[in-house]
């Protein structure tokens, strides 16, 4: 039993979904997705048993590449949100009707598996391709099954390809570069390369760009709104939900332990950058009219807080940034959801259009209600336990990186409440508005217990990552 | 034979055949009458054929001249190949004018 | 036993709201109210068990449930702790609470939503007690956001009304300013000691290794402009007065008794880390004392009943900062005390009038009500009393107190707080005159439905009149039990003031000024029987003062609009900027295709030409290179 | 050796069944003819022989490619039934005209003497310009054959000069004795500009900046199956040919021969994508991704010694993924008078199959992982940065990025754009072609070991 059985599960249900046609689809990839979830949640448990759950095969002779799939906490915890979020993707897109609904089943499974395989990968090259292939269906995804006008659309699509992959393939050169520096592909191998300072640079600056524009930090975000308008919620919610944590994700296990020295020096740039993303975004956030782009705003501040946990490389910025990555990605994929369902009543993304929402559906407020405290990280909520943790973290780089980074507390909170106020509050709305549906609740309440209970009880989660992330700490001070 | 080349350097050979080439190849640049062209490119080649005869006897060495019948064939192939495309642009367009193929650009 | 009976005191307002949320529509108005009610009377119950305990050992109990939250260099555990401090503070929030649950049952109750009333209710008691409870930092930050999203509920609880939803925004972002302050504040004593749990960080303090003034200073100040948020003092207090949009009760309970006080529990919690920073004490107690002087002149000439008692409660609040700027925590504590009996008693009147005018707040329209509602009347006299500092009633001795103090350390606080009193004085009886003396000036079928309120809403009144009368006994100078209980809190221990002839005249002084106040009132409202003017007519200072000297208005100038402008910049220009730039590429490489297309001409001769200078150069460089290649 | 006699014997049995008039059976029959072949082949691998006193050379170099070629042209052999059924009576010719240019390629990667080379090259040149021009009453297409005909006769006219050069300088065309002696004596400088010669006449073959500009009006001009013939075949022919002739004539290339190289691939790349972008023609902007492709392929010269198994995967991929596009085009732009992107709108609606194979092969063109054309480059990007070619390797990043753009127009098209009208019929050889291709193109994309190990 190991890891890439995760792998072949989500491949075996790509597959599965494509041909089991577009009747039957949207239950077997749920199907596949629980599986996958079940399977995970076995390996943790196998994992905190201590056993070894690693799969390594030899792949290509020369140049020198293998097929290693490692779980350590921080995979470990990846993984189980990739394998959590999905399911609830795919059961949130129950509600909407899809034309040929295999192929998007399909490729939703197909880019979990892509996600699992970058999350897990302990080889450069195998980790690249993964991470690329994780960009192809969400490509088709937004392009085929998107919104809006087709014209806009497609240009927005191709440019995010094209920006994204143009950041990673520097990446790519930079892996080659190593490569050829220590003749394997394999991560503990990287990890043992002495380089000079001034290759630290160019590699990591190389990691930064691809990294930068998939995270996004400003000034690389230019593709982000556009597309979260324009994908279709649930390509949205991948991207936002998933997709954006592999970015951070591999800032900790790759950018940081090959180009340690690099980057102590630069440190405070980038976690400037980061910060400004925060006050960015939320300040932009502020004047949206499109409840998706604004939502995509305030994702670009959440993740320019955490990318700046990141890179103060302290034990409580990487612990803080992960569990605020898991956080943010389960309340991101719920506030999506939220505009999905007002969507299915409104047909409306315009945030002019709705208010008085809240007196004709309770329940619905109720929950949306607590997305919004989330995101706004109210303490007893777990966001509240990541952003503690950063803006801690950060504080102790200057206190004056905490304080500005802590703006967030308050703009966050600003166009959050503007925004639920705008959308939910005021005189009844003429247009009648359905309270939410069995499934709708479903997928809002497993989110909010979620947030909640380990917003309470953040302990199993943080005992998972901690040692991976010492070990990582340690590798960066050697 | 010897005395020949021995009188006249090899050398000499290589600028004849060298010159012969040039004027094939602007022969080739600047006619537009396709049967022209065809005679430049078979003055280039001939140029090439001379001097692999100057050579074969310079060497004292016979595949030289071998390899000027198989030059000869491949050339004659090929006007016959390059004459056909031309009846047949010729038919289409009634000019063997090269300057008209033009309508393949961009 | 007691970690039990604790979490029940915790616990059970949580499970009221818990009831409510889910089943208060079906179970129906009355058991609603009633579940919320009983759910805090419970935690009363056990807070007075508690105090009880305490009283006699005076032993803390404190409990750790589990580590919550893990920081590199220490654990910040889910714990509380039970001591003088919180218990006294429980002890009112639950009591006074569960006063305000059992008047809301009839005030809220042809309200549709009232059972979410409740839930909110009783879900801020929750956070109120966690607050209270907190045995670190941290955890009371839980119950100090988790407040102040609760008054953001109860505030927009009419939400269909956008006012009354701005105002709670409003108030939700200006506590979130302060929150930031706290934040920062934790994280200092975070990484100066490694520990944010309040025995600890005692412990630490007093024995006094590694303190760096600046830092401590630092970290005062930032937990200062959170208290400072969320006890509505300058420059934060701007939105307490707009939160009467909010419902009567919660006015009361949250915006007057116990919410605001929060700030005056941190602070005298940490009062061994303030101790040590006396550039902040005395910055806290200017403003305070500012405070109470500004709030007290805005409320003069205020007519809407509700909004004098919120500029009141400001002043107030102010006071208590002035008190323990002075380092008089177990004053400040004092006074709010009694300022939650004698406000919440007077909110609750004001509620009880407004219910009986149908919700009009407009005391010019007021007047002669002492008639019909004899009970409201008394019980808000002897509050107004109270809270004017009249002689022997509560407010006298807690108010009276701080300015001795005041006096003692310096003399120009003491005037500024003398002449708030005073103030306070006067536009109290402004209030009681508007309202209950002279005849009746609203409309004439609302002087039809006149009445009293029903037993419900006046029985609290009753209770906490009552309360504001005696609650001095607490503290009288000389032997007050308080400051005896509160000992083991304090740093260094504060003597009472012993009696001497300057303190008798200061007490003189306090009382001839509120006498002199009410006196003021009572020639301008009852012998010139004076209304105030319409809104639009009034003019010069007083216009300022009606117009609060304008600061909402200066924050709108200053903070909300360059904000939403620089969005619109950022959204209309920068975003498009950046984008192009990244479109750039793009386009320069298309247009470059555009150029090369005219390069592909189609000419035979043109390719072979390209096809020889090619060549050409590939040789000539060669040869410039080198001969052999 | 046998694998050339084999072919031409069956080029000649093509030509005799048209005379016993048995036009029905003779692609199966070739296909299986190819496959014997092929068979024969590969059973030559990891021998070492020479024929005819080293006219010909079999070594694992020339088996590999040999094989390579063939697979290709079963191929093309494949998507001819469909493409010819409107003249059937021609079939034969045009089949036997494709093996003979099989059978010239063939020559070009194993020859042992210059005169074969030569040989090999105007074989493939001359079927080439026939096919070009096969379309008789199509004005395009004469044009385009004529260009090839007129600009690829120039060019074997250098090569013929270079030849003679390196011939008179050496005295022999023995390419081992050849490199014998330029090791060791003194050389004259005719030498020296034979070999730029011929090298120009390759690329030029090869369709390099600045030589590349027939390409792009050719492609379009030709019938399409021709155009895929050369875009696959005859490209990665005369690739796989220079590479062997630098590699025999003079291992060691000198610096400023390097630099050269190194600036004619950064050349043809860069020219060949951005030409590509604005293009509308899909053969021609294949034409253009071929030229840049060339470019990409220009870098295993840097590293002669080391490369070739690179350059055989990088081929394979290429050609491979081109094979498939093309079976693609021709399903599509069957009876349209032209290749127009147009024709692709909605292409995802009505054929999805195709669409996904397309897309794949456009994948694998710009590098996408788990298609081989990805790890071609990253196998070819490695060497050329263990070469110490970083720069170059940046600007090829920098270059797939760019014709990231173009390929994704075609595949925006066909899942963007509405379907402007229902295709009808199935061709089940373009089906099958086009699904092989693409699935040998994934499958050594999943294994690249079983082709990088051939050499």
């Amino acid at each position: 039993m190991d890891v890439s059985f995760i792998l072949i599960i989500l491949l075996i249900g790509a597959f599965a979904t494509y041909f089991s046609g577009d009747k039957l689809a949207p239950k077997v990839a749920l199907l596949f997705g629980l599986v996958s979830l079940g399977f995970s949640v076995y390996l943790l448990s196998l994992f905190n048993a201590g056993q070894n759950i690693d799969f390594i095969s030899a792949w290509i002779t020369k140049p020198s590449i293998s097929f290693s799939l490692k779980a350590d906490g921080l995979s470990l915890a990846m993984l189980l949100l990739n394998t959590a979020l999905t399911p609830l993707i795919i059961f949130s897109a129950f509600g909407n009707e899809f034309r040929n609904a295999k192929n998007f089943y399909a490729l939703i499974l197909f880019m979990s598996f892509a996600m699992a395989g970058t999350f897990l990968a302990a080889d450069g090259l195998l980790y690249y391709i993964f991470w690329e292939l994780a960009l192809i269906p969400i490509y088709f995804i937004a392009l085929i099954w998107g919104n809006g006008d087709a014209e806009e659309r497609k240009k927005a699509v191709v440019k995010f390809f094209i920006y994204t992959l143009a950041g990673s393939l520097f990446m790519l050169t930079a892996f080659i570069y190593l490569y050829g520096k220590a003749g394997s592909f394999l991560i503990e191998d990287l990890y043992k390369l002495e380089l000079s300072s001034q290759e630290q640079l160019w590699i990591f600056l190389a990691f930064f760009l691809a990294y930068a524009i998939k995270i996004p930090i400003i000034p690389f975000h230019t593709w982000q709104a556009k597309v979260y308008q324009k994908a279709p919620t649930v390509g949205t919610m991948l991207l936002s939900g998933i997709m954006l944590k592999m970015g951070l994700y591999s800032v900790i296990r790759w950018q940081l332990p090959l180009a340690p020295s690099a980057a102590k020096e630069y440190m405070t740039i980038f976690i400037a950058l980061g910060i400004a993303g925060v006050i960015y975004g939320s300040i932009v956030a502020l004047r949206q009219k499109d409840l998706k782009k604004l939502l995509a705003y305030s994702s670009l501040a959440h993740v320019g807080l955490i990318a700046a946990g990141t890179y103060t490389l302290n034990l409580d910025g990487l612990r803080g940034a992960v569990l605020q990555m898991i956080a943010h990605g389960f309340v991101v994929v719920g506030l999506f959801f939220v505009a999905e369902i007002i969507y299915r009543r409104y047909e409306t993304r315009e945030i002019s259009e709705m208010g008085g929402i809240r007196s004709q559906s309770p329940k619905f407020t109720s929950m949306f209600m607590i997305l919004v405290l989330a995101s706004v990280a109210l303490p007893s909520t777990f966001n509240f336990i990541g952003e503690f943790t950063v803006l801690y973290s950060l504080s102790q780089i200057g206190i004056i990186w905490a304080i500005l980074g802590g703006t967030t507390i308050i703009l966050g909170a600003y166009y959050m409440l503007r925004m639920f106020q705008h959308v939910m509050l005021g005189e009844t709305n003429a247009k009648l508005f359905k309270d939410v549906t069995t499934n709708e609740t479903i997928v809002l309440v497993s989110i909010i217990t979620f947030l909640l209970f380990f917003g309470i009880y953040p302990k199993p989660i943080t005992d998972l990552i901690t040692p991976s992330l010492e070990n990582i700490i340690t590798i960066i001070n050697r | 034979m010897d005395s020949v080349l021995n009188q006249i350097g090899i050398e000499n050979y290589i600028f004849l055949s060298v010159a012969l080439f040039c004027i094939g190849v602007f022969g080739v640049l600047y006619r537009r009458n396709a049967i022209i062209v065809f005679m430049s490119i078979e003055i280039m080649l001939n140029a090439v054929n001379l001097l692999f005869v100057a050579f074969s006897t310079y060497h004292q060495d016979a595949q030289g001249q071998v390899f000027v019948f198989f030059s000869m064939a491949v050339a004659a192939a090929e006007v016959a190949v390059g004459l056909a495309i031309l009846v047949a642009i010729f038919r289409n367009l009634g000019s063997i004018d090269v300057a008209n193929l033009k309508n393949l650009k961009g | 036993m007691d970690i039990n009976l604790a979490l029940v005191l915790l616990l059970a307002p949580f499970l009221g709201f818990l009831a409510n949320i889910f089943l208060g529509k079906s179970l129906g108005k009355n058991i609603s109210g009633a579940i919320g009610t009983i759910a805090v009377v419970v935690s009363f119950a056990m807070s007075l068990f508690f105090f009880l305990q305490i009283n006699q050992t005076g032993q803390p109990i404190s409990i750790h449930l589990f580590d919550w939250i893990a920081i590199s260099n220490f654990n910040i555990e889910f714990g509380f702790l039970l001591d003088q401090l919180s218990l006294l503070w429980l002890l009112f929030v639950t009591g006074i609470g569960s006063l305000i649950h059992l008047y809301s049952i009839s005030y809220m109750h042809d309200d549709e939503k009232m059972h979410k009333f409740f839930a909110y209710l009783n879900l801020f008691v929750f956070f109120m007690i966690t607050l209270v409870m907190g045995s670190n930092l941290l955890i009371m930050f839980i119950g100090w956001e988790g407040v102040g999203l609760c008054s953001y509920l109860l505030i927009g609880f009419w939400y269909k009304n956008q006012n009354y939803n701005d105002a709670a925004k409003k108030a939700f972002i200006m506590n979130r300013i302060g929150d930031l302050g706290f934040l920062v504040g934790i994280f200092i004593i975070g990484f100066m000691f490694n520990t944010l749990d309040f025995a600890t960080l005692k412990a630490t303090i007093l024995a006094g290794n590694n303190l760096d003034a600046y830092w401590i200073a630092a970290a005062g100040l930032a937990l200062f402009i959170g208290a400072s948020g969320k006890s509505a003092q300058i420059p934060l207090y701007t939105w307490l007065p707009d939160a009467m949009a909010g419902p009567t009760p919660v006015s009361a309970l949250i915006h007057a008794a116990t919410m605001v006080t929060a700030g005056i529990f941190m602070i005298t919690r940490l009062n061994f880390l303030f101790d040590l920073a006396p550039a902040i004490q005395d910055i806290i107690a200017v403003i305070g004392a500012i405070t109470s002087l500004v709030a007290a002149t805005i409320g003069l000439v205020q007519n809407d009943i509700k909004k004098v008692l919120a500029y009141s409660t400001v002043s107030q609040l102010g006071l208590m900062f002035l008190a323990l700027g002075l380092g008089a925590y177990e004053i400040a504590v004092f006074h709010v005390i009694t300022h939650a009996f004698f406000k919440a008693c007077l909110f609750l009147g004001s509620g009880s009038v407004i219910h009986a005018l149908h919700h009009e707040q407009d005391m010019r329209k007021m007047g002669g009500l002492r008639k019909a509602m004899p009970i409201t009347f008394i019980t808000m006299l002897i509050s107004s009393l109270a809270i004017s500092g009249i002689f022997p009633l509560s407010g006298f001795w807690s108010k009276d107190e701080i300015l001795m103090t005041a006096y003692h350390q310096s003399p120009v606080l003491w005037v500024i707080g003398s002449l708030a009193s005073i103030l306070t004085a006067f536009y109290m009886f402004r209030l009681m005159y508007l309202t209950f003396f002279k005849e009746f000036r609203g409309s004439e079928e609302q002087k039809h439905h006149l009445h009293e309120s029903p037993a419900l809403l006046t029985f609290p009144l009753i209770v906490l009149a009552i309360l504001a009368a005696i609650g001095g006994l607490i503290s009288l100078p000389g032997h007050s039990w308080l400051n005896h209980y509160l000992e083991p809190l304090f740093s260094k221990a504060h003597e009472a003031h012993h009696l001497g002839t300057t303190e008798y005249m200061l007490m003189a002084i306090a009382t001839v000024g509120a006498l002199l106040g009410i006196g003021i009132a009572y020639a301008k409202y009852i012998k010139q029987a004076q209304v105030p003017e319409e809104d639009e007519k009034i003019t010069g200072f007083s216009k300022v003062l009606y117009n609060k000297y304008y600061v909402d208005e200066v924050y709108e100038a200053i903070i909300v609009k360059p904000i939403n402008l620089l969005s619109r910049f950022f959204r209309d220009y920068i975003e498009t900027a950046l984008a192009s730039i990244v479109f750039g590429f793009g386009k320069a490489a298309n247009e470059l295709s555009f150029q090369g297309k005219k390069l592909q001409n189609g000419s035979i001769g043109f390719y072979l030409f390209a096809f020889v200078i090619g060549f050409c150069a590939i040789v000539s460089y060669l040869i410039l290179a080198q001969k052999k290649f | 050796m046998n694998t050339l006699i084999a072919i031409t014997g069956l080029g000649v049995l093509c030509l005799l069944f048209e005379i016993f008039n048995f036009r029905k059976g003779i692609i199966p029959f070739t296909i299986v003819g190819l496959l014997a072949t092929l068979a024969l082949t590969v059973n030559d691998y990891g021998t070492n022989a020479s024929f005819y006193n080293n006219m010909i050379v079999v070594n694992n170099f020339s088996v590999t490619f040999s094989s390579l070629f063939i697979v290709l042209t079963i191929f093309l052999v494949a998507l001819s039934h469909n493409f010819y059924e409107s003249h059937p009576t021609k079939i034969s010719d045009f089949i036997a005209i494709k093996i003979f240019m099989l059978s010239g390629a063939v020559a070009m990667v194993s020859f042992g003497n210059l005169a074969m080379f030569f040989l090999g090259i105007e074989i493939l040149s001359i079927a080439l310009y026939i096919l070009c021009a096969s379309d008789r009453l199509n004005l395009k297409s004469n044009e385009s054959g004529m260009k090839y005909f007129l600009m690829g006769s120039f060019a074997s006219g250098f090569i013929l000069f270079g030849i003679c050069l390196v011939y008179g300088a050496m005295g022999s065309f023995d390419v081992i004795e050849i490199s014998e002696l330029s090791r060791s004596a003194e050389l004259p400088d005719w030498f020296f500009i034979g070999i730029l010669l011929l090298t120009i006449g390759m690329l030029f073959k090869i369709a390099v900046v600045p030589f590349h500009f027939w390409a792009p009006d050719v492609y379009e001009g030709a019938p399409a199956l021709t155009t895929a013939t050369m875009s696959t075949l005859a490209k990665v022919v005369a690739m796989a040919t220079l590479f062997k002739l630098l590699s025999v004539l003079n291992a060691d290339i000198s610096e400023s021969f390097q630099i050269v190289i190194v600036v004619l691939s950064i050349a043809s790349m860069t020219v060949g994508n951005i030409m590509a972008l604005r293009q509308v023609n899909v053969k021609r902007m294949l034409a253009f991704s071929g030229i840049s492709h060339a470019g990409f392929m220009l870098m295993t010269l840097l590293t002669l010694t080391t490369s070739a198994s690179t350059l055989l995967y990088y081929a394979a991929a290429y050609s491979i993924s081109g094979i498939a596009a093309f079976a693609v085009i021709l399903y599509v732009c069957k009876n349209r008078d032209n290749e127009d992107i147009t024709n692709f709108h909605g292409l995802g609606k009505t054929n999805p199959l195709l669409a996904a194979v397309l897309t794949g092969a456009l994948l694998s063109m710009g590098g996408i992982p788990i298609f081989s054309g990805f790890f071609a480059k990253l196998f070819l990007f490695n060497q050329t940065i263990e070469a110490g070619y970083l720069v170059l390797v940046i600007v090829a990043v920098v270059n797939s990025i760019i014709s990231i753009g173009y390929y994704f127009k075609l595949i925006l098209a066909m899942y963007g754009k509405e379907p402007n009208e229902e295709k009808t019929g199935t061709p089940i050889l373009y089906y099958s072609v086009a699904v092989v291709a693409i699935v040998i193109n994934i499958v050594i994309g999943l294994f690249p070991s079983l082709v990088l190990d051939l050499m």
